[in-house]
């Protein structure tokens, strides 16, 4: 390996520290194989297994046919078998079609035969919105399978974590939903060690300390959420802001020690309000914490409404000013 | 008999590579003034999806899928809609679509990101279909509808791409329209590549157009990149959609449903987002280009028999002439073609 | 029609009055038809469309392939086109091979095209446990329709309301998801008007008053929850039961008007606790009533697990001592 | 000719209604003890689903799903599974899986509501599949994953019902197959009834069997009430799974998977819950039960070749022998059946 390319392993944007882990995956274990629309040749549309088919082959970078249901029931199959596939669903929006196979049998095939059969497979999707791309390309749906008992739900907003959080889910022995942040997919680039390394599932990170408000947010909206905290710190506001990364199992932990030192708190996500993640993480804290609450939790969201085709998105997608007024509102109250 | 009874790998053709008619083919009947308004709208549609092209790498479109080398399937299909049937597409029908009356701004509009675009009123166009294949499901029930409402005029043409046929939506749909005899003809596209997966990694199958049996009714292949071929199939599929007896006079058992497999080439990329030189080689483009619809049909046109349209041929719905659509279309009874001469006073 | 019928129509049992209620909108409305599996010569597995068939024939109750996305893709196709199809899906954990027709296209018709096309489909299905059913035949998730903007999602718990609520839902200019609580099909009867009737959508039922603790629930849930009502109103507790009907939209007006003179709460549903819309309505009282909180408010829901085979259902579903433990605990909190 | 070269709409067979082989037929090569075996199973898993039956109603077990009439298919076909294949069963195989190893109280387990029932530790049995056609994926899945890992003496029987062949996870994974050439053989017994929505209702093509051309690969129908031909069609689209060029010397381009149709008919309710009088008539059920499996196999015994089976059968894997399935079981090359000798001394 050339100097150059090693220099460029070190420096590597989301998209790329993606690469990264599933072609560290693919060395470490043959049984490692990534299946779906367009991932072979072409690299994926979003090139997140660029180069991965030229070194690992056909049998293992697989181009399938058009057919989520068929690209997730046969991983389920294969995972079953002893393999650990790695499926890709071009866009999560194109999730639906295989919903059955995830929810019904994916999540469940480990209960259904009490441990004799395990999935471990890893469905990569790229989610939410913000690139203005067509309809159905900017869903970020992660409620529904943070809902599903039986899945795993991991979303990263760094390539350190991207590559770390995808080691992990790959080892794990079941299933994994892994929802890739498109709009940040290439936003930044970080150091990402050239080796293999795992960043555990269920732990959440604070990305920023903070003694006012607790700000709880994932994916993408991580770094507005950091905007508004530093844009707030210079009106006196001190808030942490808390990464999930994995939202299913949920560092209740973390999420319940923070709101108790600040007693107040923001939830901030893409998805619909109605049914949103920001739902759970505020009853959970309530159950855990009420008496440290000293005012009402904030949800900056998305709007109940389809997701709008883009000339309207910048209005439907949560944006650092519409964070700030919730914190605001949320230390004023 | 008819063209649809034919062994699905038996490729219907009318003109051959060059434009001259194929030995033995019957020529559909089509006076000139809709010969050149077929002509005319694929070449709009070629410069359209050009300028498309252009305004997207401009930064003022969103992500935009050409239709380029698609328009002998695409105005030769849609010509054949009569006025009461109805156009399901997918999302790069813009040529049929236009055919059909909708504005070319509002196909902008749409991929400008504007849901407006998509509004169609009484156009009888179903609105863009994104994911894959989830409009052919939409294509029978409404056919479906139609029927059990005993709206015999009315026959559904659904679009979608060779890569919708792996969907279960795709099996789906037709096996509904299979079991219950619905007015819908399923118009395959395939242009040998879904984004970069080849035709023969979609399928084991030698034709698409033979899946049909698997819902037993009829599946024919016709060369997509002749507009007239596509014209005839197309125009006997819906016939046979509201008329299947007399589709069939030998037997009077012929079903509704007909899927048609338009064998053609998509010459440019999958969408602006694409670059299919990272998984298609140049040759292979240039030896479909020798297929253009375009000059074939050009070449064709100093050949015909030069007849003028009969009588006062039915307007193109279009929103900048009455505003709206006059509800007492002529019935698809009628002979002509989805041209009129609405549009031959534009100027583009 | 004899008096001895006319006698029946009155009293009837949940699943007899979801049978009138469709009966009587096909013979108010011949746009309306009913598809599914079963549905025609057999009646429903059921016994939900039990006659429709004979009297209104193979054209408007039609017994369709197996195939849930072709069921529910049709019959978005058939609505599109202006009529008003009533599909069934046998139960609602057979809802997935059909949720991408669901989620992405009933639910987005209408503003896909601006409201040029709109999806007048009412979907019905069997939904929730405790009929010692086989895998997959006791899900409760309606948590994942909720959270699709483009639904309505309604859950009768009585005779009366399941005949108005599916007559004003198929009345409506847009799609409802229907979930019938199979647990109490036949658990009771009421009187049941036999001309036609809506129940409005949207509306919340106050099924018991009370000014001590506040409960909410649907469906089948409602009943062991009203028993719970009267086991510790014994010991003076006074709860106030509201039956929410209609999960989306919601009736946030009657929840917090009833919470602001509680001040305590207690949420019950069967599915499970993560992503359940427990959740929900507890974010969403915190953010409309925090200062009138008196008490963490309780969940009382199915686990987080896979529902499990029958052996073992009793343990997972909610029952009223489980909800009389957590009316106490919110009381005495 | 391999019999799996036959058009699809020529049905298979073997034994004619009463046991005599059919004219020109070729009877398999099974040794006595086999057939003995066979008609054993057969009588055994009749036996059981009246028991089964009998519990439920007495309040003592659950819904079941009984298999009344399907066990010539049942028997039959996981028969001609090598130790080494796997079984992806739907949720009415009891009999199937009891050949393959499975404990009938694991079976009543199961349906008592148990998931350890369903936990067939080294068996090569997939869990029960409630939701329909969701299994048919999973085979293709670890067939493919079985042929990747080169395991070549692996192939894999995915039973469905006529019913599945509607949803879109029987195309979508019938499809993969083709494209993949996985080493699956799709088992579908068409019992006429999905519930009570009859075959005719669930498509409108000719057979099923015709369905397998749509993915590129080979079907086959098969009289399903005829345990010798089943075990014959299922023989053969296993042999060819694992060597499709031997299966087919003559062009050596024989694909792996198979789609078998096996008609047949369910003599009882679809489950307990089902009531089949609503739908069907007493007389259809009276015409195929004149095809019964069990006494046209038992007629046919005294007419065998009379040949003991010769070296050592292979062990059925049963947990009441050896508590768990010997990992070294003996190499699919083998030719003798799935059935052994350990079961022979059990009585019932
Ligand atoms: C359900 C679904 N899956 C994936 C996609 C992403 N996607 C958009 S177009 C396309 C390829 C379609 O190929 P084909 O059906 O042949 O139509 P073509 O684009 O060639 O006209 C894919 C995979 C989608 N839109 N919908
Ligand atoms: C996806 C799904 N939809 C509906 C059902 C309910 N259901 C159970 S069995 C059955 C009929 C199956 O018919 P078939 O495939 O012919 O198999 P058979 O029962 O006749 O063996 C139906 C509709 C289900 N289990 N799964
Ligand atoms: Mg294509
Ligand atoms: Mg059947």
């Amino acid at each position: 390996m050339s100097t150059e390319q090693q220099v460029e392993i070190q420096n590597l944007t989301l998209v790329q520290a993606v690469r990264d882990g599933l072609r560290g995956e693919m060395q470490r274990d043959e049984d490692v194989v990534v299946l779906g629309e367009d991932v072979g040749q072409n690299g994926g549309v979003f090139r997140a297994t660029e180069g991965l088919y030229e070194e690992f082959g056909d049998d293992r970078v697989i181009d399938t046919p058009l057919a989520e249901a068929g690209i997730v029931g046969t991983a389920v199959g294969m995972a079953a078998y002893g393999m650990r596939p790695v499926p890709e669903i071009q866009f999560s929006g194109f999730m639906y079609p295989g919903f059955d196979q995830i929810v019904s049998h994916a999540a469940r095939f480990r209960t259904r035969s009490r441990g004799r059969f395990t999935v471990p497979m890893v469905l990569r999707a790229p989610y939410g919105g913000g690139i203005r791309a067509p309809e159905h390309h900017s869903e970020s749906k992660e409620a529904f399978y943070t809902h599903e008992a039986g899945l795993q739900v991991v979303v990263p907003s760094t390539p350190y974590d991207a590559k770390g959080l995808l080691a992990a889910s790959i080892r794990d022995p079941d299933p994994v939903v892994f929802l890739e942040p498109k709009l940040i997919y290439r936003a930044f680039r970080e150091e990402v060690p050239d080796d293999d390394y795992t960043v555990d599932l269920g732990e959440a990170a604070v990305r920023r300390e903070g003694e006012d408000v607790s700000l709880f947010t994932w994916g993408a909206m991580t770094r507005p959420s950091l905007d508004a905290a530093e844009a707030v710190a210079e009106e006196g506001i001190d808030v942490e802001v808390v990464d999930l990364r994995t939202l299913s199992p949920m560092d209740v932990e973390t999420i319940v020690e923070s709101f108790k030192r600040t007693g107040r708190a923001v939830v901030v996500h893409e998805a619909p309000k109605t049914g949103g993640l920001a739902g759970e993480i505020t009853a959970t804290i309530q159950e855990e914490a009420l008496y440290h609450q000293e005012a009402p939790i904030a949800r900056v969201t998305g709007f109940d409404v389809p997701y709008p085709l883009y000339a309207l998105e910048d209005y439907y997608m949560p944006e650092h000013a519409r964070i700030e007024d919730a914190i605001r509102d949320t230390h004023d109250a | 008999m008819s063209t649809l009874q034919r062994d699905p790998r038996d490729r219907v053709q009318v003109l051959d590579d060059d434009g001259r008619v194929v030995d033995g083919a019957e020529v559909p009947d089509l006076d000139d003034d809709d010969l050149v308004e077929m002509y005319r709208s694929m070449r709009l549609a070629r410069h359209f999806d050009e300028r498309a092209v252009s305004l997207q790498r401009q930064g003022r479109m969103g992500t935009y899928p050409p239709l380029s080398g698609q328009e002998g399937a695409q105005i030769g299909s849609a010509a054949a809609l009569g006025e009461s049937d109805w156009m399901v597409p997918s999302y790069r029908e813009h040529g049929a679509a236009y055919v059909r009356g909708l504005e070319l701004h509002e196909t902008l509009r749409y991929w400008m990101g504007d849901e407006r675009g998509n509004s169609l009123e009484d156009l009888r166009i179903f609105p863009v279909a994104v994911p894959i294949a989830s409009q052919i499901p939409h294509a029978t029930g409404a056919a479906w509808a139609a029927d059990l409402r005993g709206n015999d005029d009315e026959a559904f043409v659904c679009y979608f791409g060779d890569g919708a046929t792996s969907e279960g939506d795709f099996h789906e749909g037709l096996n509904f329209a299979g079991v219950f005899d619905t007015p819908t003809v399923f118009f395959c596209n395939n242009n040998q590549w879904a984004i970069s997966v080849p035709r023969e990694r979609q399928t084991a199958s030698e034709t698409l157009s033979q899946k049909a049996h698997a819902y037993g009714f009829e599946g024919v292949q016709v060369d997509g990149m002749d507009p007239l071929a596509v014209y005839k199939v197309t125009r006997e599929a819906l016939q046979k959609a509201k008329n299947p007896a007399a589709a069939d006079e030998a037997s009077g058992r012929a079903t509704r449903p007909t899927l048609i497999e338009a064998v053609q080439y998509r010459f440019g990329a999958h969408t602006t987002a694409d670059d299919p030189s990272v998984y298609r080689d140049e040759e292979e483009v240039e030896r479909w280009k020798a297929k253009d619809p375009i000059p074939r049909l050009e070449n064709y046109l100093p050949s015909t028999p030069r007849r003028r349209s009969s009588g006062p041929s039915p307007r193109r719905c279009s929103s900048t002439s009455t505003g709206t659509c006059p509800g007492g279309w002529p019935s698809s009874g009628s002979t002509s073609s989805g041209f009129g001469t609405a549009t031959a006073t534009r100027s583009y």
